[in-house]
């Protein structure tokens, strides 16, 4: 155990010795030659499956293999935003099991990751789109989740700088939920790493799985830059290259790799309080503590292993900006990047076993993974520590596109760029 | 029990109005003009009836069906390409009903569809025509690249145009969907505003 | 060689805000590239000051002795200009005012014009009395990555005390709050050669493509090409340098496929593209009549030079970040391109040759210099006669250990080799720690800028973007000569890529220099915080502590400190850090690597990314043909889709949309009313295969459906799922019309074509869309045919017998008109839709208004078009969802068991034929005075209110005019098998529950004799 | 990203409408449902070259087959998608 407990005594202790006392976060170990269970991707679901692992289940012998950085993939690439306004049965007691852990995770990891519960706020454009953002409200109410519908003028008390008297598709009003919010994405990643280390918990950077060693339809372990490690249970977390790493055991996912990319602006003064979706557009943006506005909108909508995206979009998503707030037109757009979505075929996600015996799968994020963060890690290391799915998990079976039970959200049918 | 016929109205009646809009100077640099008096039928070859529909088609009127995205013909009958084995039969002026006068010389070798009036076209020439077209359009319209008898389809200001030159002055008609005139010369006329623009009466 | 004068003015500074502008103290007397016979006024917190055209705010704020114009971020230290180009992180400012107000503008790139107003930001109440500046005190608590240690306790504190107080301190200037009054566009520009920067070598490498004939897009952020050599006392073939750039900008300018774009950056290097923004008219106080503020370019070209030149590295020493502490070549900038003495008294500090440069130029310019203090042991004979001449000590293997001052410099205490102190009074230390290439466009697809130890930087990545060559000083190549050649060479190279043939022009010849320099990076035990990134605060304890904690990897580093993470996104920290982090974990710089370069190269605004496309503008408008009649008639629009539709058509004395719609409604049941609904997607099938096709892509069949008959149909997609539905016509033996409903008519579109294309060429069948080609109006109502009656041309028979219900025709209507006739009803009464070439839906509409008055006829809209469906129970957008199955709406027995078709299979799957699974029925209010609302969750009377008992929802709703009610269609659990129970409709979101009857969804004529009569 | 339509020359991806897979191929009407699952849902998803399905709406409605590296997103090849189906056809 280096660190020691985070409080505002340590910062004012180590303030008075020039900081100089800090340890580091976590140990840089060699991988040991077997482990109880190997995860594969050291970014925020493989880090909180660890953790979960080690605090929920006692199982400390886990290495997390990461081949860049811990926390290179998407939980430091995102838009920061937790919610849990689902339609789906599927799908909302598993999204409001992971925004209660986000509410208790600082105390639960020693770490501020800055959840900030400042609101999550569709807007919605027509009377169609009002019912069903209704339908979508009661489904969360009946399920104990935090929903509101507001008519236009509630919502221009909150946003009074809207775009409400000359747009294209008025605003009529919008969904609501108030525990919704935003997370200081890359704290998930070192509080979850930090904590995980604390119980034993190998983190090992830059170190690429290359191979996944099956014998007699059992994965035993994989081949890494570093050596193979053999492991009685393995689990991928490695959403964005999930098809690259299964297919290392022989598998075909229902799932593509589809580029979306974020925007953050230079830093202003607080001018938008809570998280805000355009519903006549791809738009959506939160104001970070930091003071620029994070944006995004729709994925490109074509493969893509490239970590980066294109202007069409850029220039789509700036629209709906503009179209939604008129006075940002002179804000700068200060940078833009992009990340790897695991795609799947009904827009939701896949935490189960696979055909292979020890062999668990955490894939088919979409762009929801980031929110997902805490629940994926906590129903995954319950997956692999009891071999059964976790109660609010339950819908998220890799059969479930065989058996016609699909979990899809927008209806957009087995079309990934659609979701 | 109906007697008179009905009166026809302009996909930009009441939203393009003639006069001089945008920058003040002596010319304007680009001219805006709607086309009327037009016939459009689309015309797509039957399976495997290309070679017998070109002919039929220089049979009857001396023009050669072309195979890339080009314009052929004159101001009275001209074929614009309009995807593979696709074309749209433009005529001005045209005596009778084009899509029969097509039918009569091309019956079962390709089928034909009255496109007349699901379209605006648009004329636009003037010295800052491609300055102004750059504004929503991507294509590439310098002179080494597109010349007059080129066509292409594509997006102007996310509205989908089918654009194809006719002189070098130079001058291009655009055709879009009837319903999206209004915004089209919205479109053209903010492009156009810092060359001065001239709406001129249709014809 | 042009030099420019050597007198300073001595004048003191004015101070009055009211009294009349101070001349500017610190502008030489003549000389640099300012017109000094005309003089701009402007504002600087308020207060007045004068410049010149040709300044930036920058040069003018220096001209007149303005040190200190802004604060950083986290610790609020004072700061001034620290470069003279787009890389500076510490003077930002907001221009102007009201809602064109822009935060964060950087002063070194704001042209001056008169009556410009800028005000200092992140600072309160005033930019010299910062109360946050506090934060100064207690920024031993505040290092890197403090906040994710604490603010944890009480947990309730967060969103309630502390973050609020961050958010509040944090964030640089604030946004205008108002629409942006200005307006912005977006083009595309062909070429064969973008050259990105128009210094020495991008203007070489312009004039080689460009001579060769290739079409050259030169692209120039700065208001004047040449780049460095606007800063520099050069001669290029025995001319000044400002003299033989007026001369390749003459030719350039002269070339007919030669556009030289001013004040525009290249920002980013996307696949196939790049993108550009031209700032058109920000020099301006407001943009001219019909142009632009700013315009976004969209660049395609064959190949590209990226000649972006290079940034010069600060150097990171105790207080480094004090006002008056420049970069040397910035230094040179304002002194030989403004005119502009940027102190009066400098110090320059440096590792490398180039600052001796600064020293020459100071001292030519009359200021006195004090020491030039060289990091290294060994410098050459040429600097030490530089110093030398301009009256300066030379101190090597020496640093700058403190400084003095703290809203101002006013002095520096230097180190050397033997540890001798000198205390050297200054108000201006420029400094040089070398020079970074600007490669950022070279590495945005992906490529890793790469360590050069020979040169002691980072240079461009191998894999570059498609296309480009890299050129100049953003290659590392730092010599003028080196520069000219190599662009020369590159945009010969790309000319010859793109098809012309090249020939080199000649390299101008140029006076020698020298650019040796030596790698230090840091200031060991000076006093003070060192920063290494300005405007983030982040200082040489952070890196270290980042490397103490494990944050080791150069993204970590950056994440962990935000270093490289402000509005200058490292450009001048990026190179120090890593290199510090590297010093401090004991690593390489090369096995250290650094971040990833991301678009965009500098700040682009939002408005320019948009354009032309906000407000009513956002998206296009499709009109229907009726819209203008519409509107006459008093007609409310609903955007359906990019469609304008009438939504109701209220008359005076109705009190709200439901007495009108209710009206409407009543009026189609009880007369006749038309409803324009052209917009449903038609699409023309033709061919021999057209009947084998529409088997393939519908469930029902249609061999057999005779000509002048229509049919309903509905297609799955793959998956199993319905995709759309609609009503086809056969026309002829090998002609269909299809519609679609109005959300897919463009994908049903594109799928007809994969089907075509991809899966079946072997047909011989060919579409094309005829939405737009045919006004089509629904005349519906128990006097419709009456009403047709006077517009069909004789002898046409519209009679029940010869055209019944599902019957089409060819035919002509009001006096010649060719028109299509179909016997169609969505409303279950008797009803026709009538098409006519699209010009003549207006009329027709005026016509049919005519013809029906004497039976009452009335046009309705959208909403009653709804209510007339949901009292039939026809299926619309609301239960098309995407998530139901022809099964789910009742339309499973129209699934032909005797053929393949898309979405068959799938359909099977055990999810989806699963007994349980919500199905269509009709709902009714027990209390049937009571509202139903769409949305509402359907639970069992009794049970509790939990996700358990939910067992489907309200799809559409509609107040009934025929039943008095409001009644509902739904999809319940198991609903066909529940006929007469009664369930709740529960709403919590607008606080509704209440009881309704579970009901077949017809609820109006259910047997469907009002159609065939 | 710019696709050379073999028809209207090269233009920018927002002509296009992108659908996947080009790899995948329909089943017969009686073929088993594993197939048919494998078909709508299975993916190679290659970090390399792949070909794939793209619609050249806002052009000449063309389907067309596109190689492209998912890595750089250069594009490799352009067919016109109904050239490869029939002579997908011929070659069955």
């Amino acid at each position: 155990m280096l660190a020691e407990k985070y409080s505002i005594v340590s910062v004012v202790a180590q303030a008075l010795r020039g900081q100089r006392g800090w340890k580091p976060v976590w140990r840089e170990p060699e991988p040991r030659a077997e482990y109880d269970v190997v995860i594969v991707g050291g970014g925020g679901h493989g880090l909180a499956t660890a953790w979960y692992l080690a605090s929920q289940h006692g199982i400390t012998s886990v290495a997390v293999l990461e081949k860049g950085y811990l926390g290179s993939g998407n939980v430091g690439r995102n838009t920061t935003i937790v919610r849990s306004n689902y339609l789906l049965p599927g799908n909302i007691p598993f999204y409001e099991h992971s925004l209660k852990l986000w509410e208790g995770l600082e105390r639960d990891i020693n770490y501020n990751a800055m959840v900030s519960q400042r609101g999550v706020l569709n807007l919605f454009h027509s009377d169609a789109q009002r019912d069903a953002y209704a339908r979508r409200g009661n489904a969360m109410r009946l399920h104990g989740v935090d929903a509101e519908l507001l008519d236009r003028d509630a919502v221009r008390r909150l946003y009074p700088f809207f775009d409400y008297d000359n747009a294209r598709f008025p605003i009529q009003g919008g969904l609501l939920q108030p525990r919704g919010g935003t997370v200081r994405h890359d704290a998930v990643a070192w509080g979850y790493a930090r904590a995980a280390d604390r119980r034993g918990v190998d983190l090992i950077q830059n170190c690429e799985v290359t191979g996944i060693r099956v014998e007699g339809g059992r994965a035993v372990g994989v081949e890494t830059g570093r050596g193979v490690i053999r492991a009685r249970k393995i689990g991928l977390a490695c959403a964005g290259n999930s098809s690259r790493v299964a297919a290392m055991a022989g598998l075909r996912l229902p799932i593509e790799s589809h580029v979306l990319q974020a925007f953050v602006s230079e830093g202003i003064k607080p001018l938008v309080d809570g998280v805000v979706t355009f519903g006549a557009g791809h738009f959506y943006m939160s104001q970070s503590d930091k003071g620029g506005l994070v944006f995004g909108g729709d994925i490109d909508g074509y493969n893509s292993y490239a970590q980066r995206g294109n202007l069409p979009v850029v220039e789509d998503v700036c629209e709906g900006g503009m179209a939604l707030m008129p006075g940002i037109g002179r804000l700068r757009l200060l940078r833009q990047w992009g990340g790897l979505m695991d795609m799947s075929m009904d827009g939701s996600p896949i935490i189960d076993r696979t055909p292979v015996e020890g062999l668990y799968l955490n894939a088919g994020w979409c762009y929801g993974g980031f929110k997902a963060t805490p629940a994926s890690g906590w129903c995954f290391a319950h997956l692999i520590a009891r071999d059964a799915p976790h109660p609010v998990a339950t819908a998220f079976r890799l059969d479930r596109f065989a058996t016609g039970h699909l979990i899809d959200e927008k209806g957009a049918g087995a079309q990934p760029n659609l979701h | 029990m109906s007697d008179t016929a009905l009166a026809a109205r302009s996909p930009l009646a009441g939203l393009l109005r003639p006069g001089r809009q945008g920058a003040r100077g002596d010319l304007p640099g680009v001219v805006v003009q709607e086309r009327t008096g037009l016939q459009i039928v689309s015309l797509a070859a039957r399976k495997g009836q290309e070679v017998p529909l070109m002919a039929a088609v220089r049979a009857a009127w001396g023009i050669d069906l072309p195979t890339t995205p080009r314009r052929v013909g004159d101001a009275r009958l001209a074929f614009v390409w309009s995807g593979p084995s696709q074309w749209l039969a433009v005529a001005t002026d045209w005596p009778g009903d084009l899509e029969a006068a097509l039918r009569a010389h091309l019956g079962g070798l390709g089928s034909l569809t009255d496109q007349g009036d699901g379209r605006v076209v648009l004329r636009v020439r003037g010295p800052h025509a491609r300055d102004a077209l750059a504004k929503g359009m991507a294509i590439d319209l310098h002179p080494r690249a597109f010349q007059p008898g080129d066509v292409a389809a594509t997006l102007a200001a996310h509205i989908g145009v089918q654009i194809w030159q006719l002189d070098e002055a130079p001058t291009y008609e655009m055709a879009a969907f009837r319903s999206t005139a209004g915004s089209l010369c919205d479109w053209i006329v903010a492009a156009s505003a810092e060359y001065g623009v001239e709406i001129v009466e249709p014809g | 060689m042009s030099a420019p004068a050597m007198i300073l003015p001595r004048q003191a500074v004015a101070t009055s805000a009211a009294g009349p502008a101070p001349a500017q103290p610190f502008r030489l007397a003549a000389g640099g590239l300012v017109d000094r016979t005309a003089t701009l006024d402007f504002t600087f917190d308020g207060r007045r000051y004068t410049g010149h055209p040709g300044d930036t705010l920058a040069s003018a704020l220096l001209a007149n002795g303005v040190r200190l114009v802004g604060r950083s971020f986290k610790y609020h230290r004072p700061r001034g200009i620290l470069s003279s180009g787009p890389e500076e992180p510490n003077a930002l400012v907001e221009l102007r005012s009201g809602a064109r107000r822009e935060p964060n503008t950087r002063a070194t790139m704001a042209e001056l014009f008169a009556g410009l107003e800028a005000r200092s930001q992140n600072r309160w109440p005033s930019l010299r009395f910062d109360l946050m500046g506090v934060n100064q005190l207690v920024a031993p608590i505040l290092a890197a990555g403090f906040y994710y240690k604490t603010f944890m306790w009480p947990a309730a504190f967060w969103e309630t005390v502390y973050e609020p107080l961050i958010r509040r301190a944090a964030g640089l200037g604030r946004a205008a709050g108002e629409p942006d009054p200005d307006h912005y566009e977006k083009a595309t520009l062909h070429c064969d050669v973008l050259v990105t920067g128009a210094g020495p070598a991008g203007l070489m490498a312009a004039l080689a493509a460009a001579r060769a004939g290739a079409r050259v897009v030169l692209c120039e952020e700065d208001v004047r090409l040449g780049g460095r050599l606007l800063a520099e006392r050069r001669t290029l073939d025995g001319l000044p340098a400002p003299d033989w750039l007026r001369g390749v900008e003459a030719e350039l300018r002269a070339m007919p496929d030669c556009r030289i774009l001013t004040r525009t950056t290249v920002f980013g290097a996307f696949d196939g593209a790049c993108g550009a923004v031209e700032r058109v008219s920000d020099h301006l106080a407001t943009p001219p009549e019909f142009q632009p503020r700013q315009r976004l370019w969209r660049i395609v070209a064959g190949r590209q030079v990226l000649a972006a030149g290079s940034i010069e590295r600060p150097l990171v020493f105790g207080g480094n970040d004090r006002p008056g502490i420049m970069l040397a070549g910035a230094v040179r900038s304002y002194l030989n391109r403004f005119g502009v003495a940027a102190g009066r008294r400098a110090v320059v500090f440096t590792n490398n040759d180039d600052a001796a440069c600064t020293v020459a130029d100071l001292a030519a310019a009359g200021v006195a210099v004090a020491a030039l203090v060289d990091m290294r042991r060994e410098v050459s004979p040429e600097i030490r006669r530089i110093a030398e001449a301009a009256g300066a000590s030379l101190l090597t293997d020496a640093a700058v250990t403190r400084v003095r001052g703290r809203t101002a410099l006013r002095g520096v205490e230097v180190t050397d080799g033997a540890g001798r102190r000198h205390a050297l009074d200054c108000d201006l230390l420029a400094m040089s720690g070398g020079w970074s290439p600007s490669l950022h466009l070279a590495s945005h697809h992906g490529g890793k800028a790469a360590w050069n130890e020979a040169r002691a930087t980072f240079l461009p990545p191998e894999q570059l973007p498609p296309g480009m060559a890299v050129a100049g000083a953003a290659n590392g190549d730092l010599l003028l000569a080196e520069c000219l050649a190599a662009g020369a060479r590159a945009g010969a190279a790309a000319a010859q890529a793109t098809g012309f043939r090249p020939a080199p022009p000649a390299t101008p010849s140029v006076d020698g220099e020298s650019t040796a320099s030596a790698p230090f990076w840091w200031v060991r035990g000076g006093r003070g915080k060192a920063f290494v990134d300005f405007q983030n605060d982040v200082g040489v304890e952070d890196v270290a502590l980042a490397n103490r904690e494990g944050f080791r990897s150069v993204e970590h580093l950056k994440r962990y400190t935000t270093l490289g993470m402000a509005t200058d996104q490292g450009k001048t920290s990026n190179a120090n850090g890593v290199a510090l982090l590297a010093e401090l974990s004991g690593r390489t710089i090369a096995g250290t690597g650094t971040t990833t370069f991301r678009p965009p190269y500098t700040p682009v605004a939002i408005g320019a990314l948009a354009g032309h496309h906000r407000g009513k503008a956002f998206r296009p408008v499709r009109r229907t043909p009726t819209h203008d009649w519409a509107a006459e008639q008093g007609a409310v629009f609903v955007e359906a889709g990019p469609w304008l539709r009438a939504q109701y058509f209220p008359r005076p004395g109705e009190s709200d949309w439901l007495e009108t719609v209710t009206r409407e409604a009543r009026t189609v049941r009880e007369a006749v009313g038309l409803c324009d609904v052209t917009t449903l997607g038609k699409i023309d099938i033709q061919g021999p295969d057209a009947a084998t096709f529409l088997e393939r892509v519908y469930i029902n069949t249609w061999k057999a459906l005779p000509v002048g008959r229509a049919r309903y149909g509905v297609m799955l997609r793959e998956d199993g799922m319905v995709m759309d539905d609609g009503t086809t016509a056969r026309l002829a033996e090998d002609r269909f019309v299809m519609t679609t409903t109005t959300v897919n008519a463009v994908r049903v579109s594109q799928h007809l074509e994969f089907c075509h294309q991809w899966l079946w060429p072997e047909l011989d069948v060919q579409m094309i869309s005829v939405t737009e080609q045919w006004a089509q109006i629904a005349v519906a109502g128990p006097r419709s045919r009456a009403v047709l009656e006077r517009v069909v041309d004789a002898p046409f028979d519209i009679g029940n017998d010869a055209f019944p219900h599902m019957a089409c025709a060819a035919l002509t209507v009001c006096g010649g008109i060719k028109a299509r006739l179909f016997r169609l009803s969505f409303s279950g009464e008797m009803a026709y839709e009538i098409a006519v070439p699209a010009r003549f839906g207006d009329a027709l509409a005026r016509r049919l208004m005519e013809a029906g008055a004497p039976f009452g006829i009335t046009p309705y809209g959208t909403e009653a078009l709804g209510v007339l469906r949901i009292e039939k129970g026809h299926v619309a957008g609301n239960e098309l969802t995407g998530q139901t199955t022809a099964a789910d709406l009742g339309l499973g027995r129209m699934m032909s068991r005797k053929k393949d078709f898309i979405g068959r299979a799938m359909a099977q799957r055990p999810g989806l034929t699963d007994p349980a699974r919500p199905v269509l029925v009709g709902l009714r209010p027990v209390d049937r005075a009571a509202r139903l609302r769409g949305g509402a969750h359907l639970l069992p009377r009794g049970a509790e209110s939990t996700a358990a008992h939910d067992q489907g929802y309200l799809t559409s709703v509609a107040f009934s005019p025929a039943l008095g009610h409001w009644i509902g269609l739904g999809l319940l659990v198991r609903g066909r098998e529940r006929m007469g129970e009664i369930v709740r409709a529960h709403d919590p979101v607008r606080g509704g529950d209440l009881e309704v009857e579970v009901v077949p969804p017809v609820f109006v004529d259910p047997e469907g004799a009002r159609l065939h009569v | 990203m710019r696709i050379a339509c073999p028809f209207c020359g090269p233009r920018g991806s927002e002509e296009y409408t992108y659908l996947g897979d080009a790899t995948v191929r329909r089943p017969e009407g009686d073929a088993p449902s594993e197939a048919w699952f494998a078909y709508v849902y299975l993916r190679d998803n290659p970090a390399g070259r792949h070909r794939e399905l793209w619609y050249h709406g806002a052009g000449c409605r063309s389907w067309l087959v596109v190689e492209r590296d998912m890595r750089s997103h250069d594009i490799l090849s352009v067919a016109p998608a109904r050239d490869m189906a029939l002579a997908r056809g011929r070659a069955a």
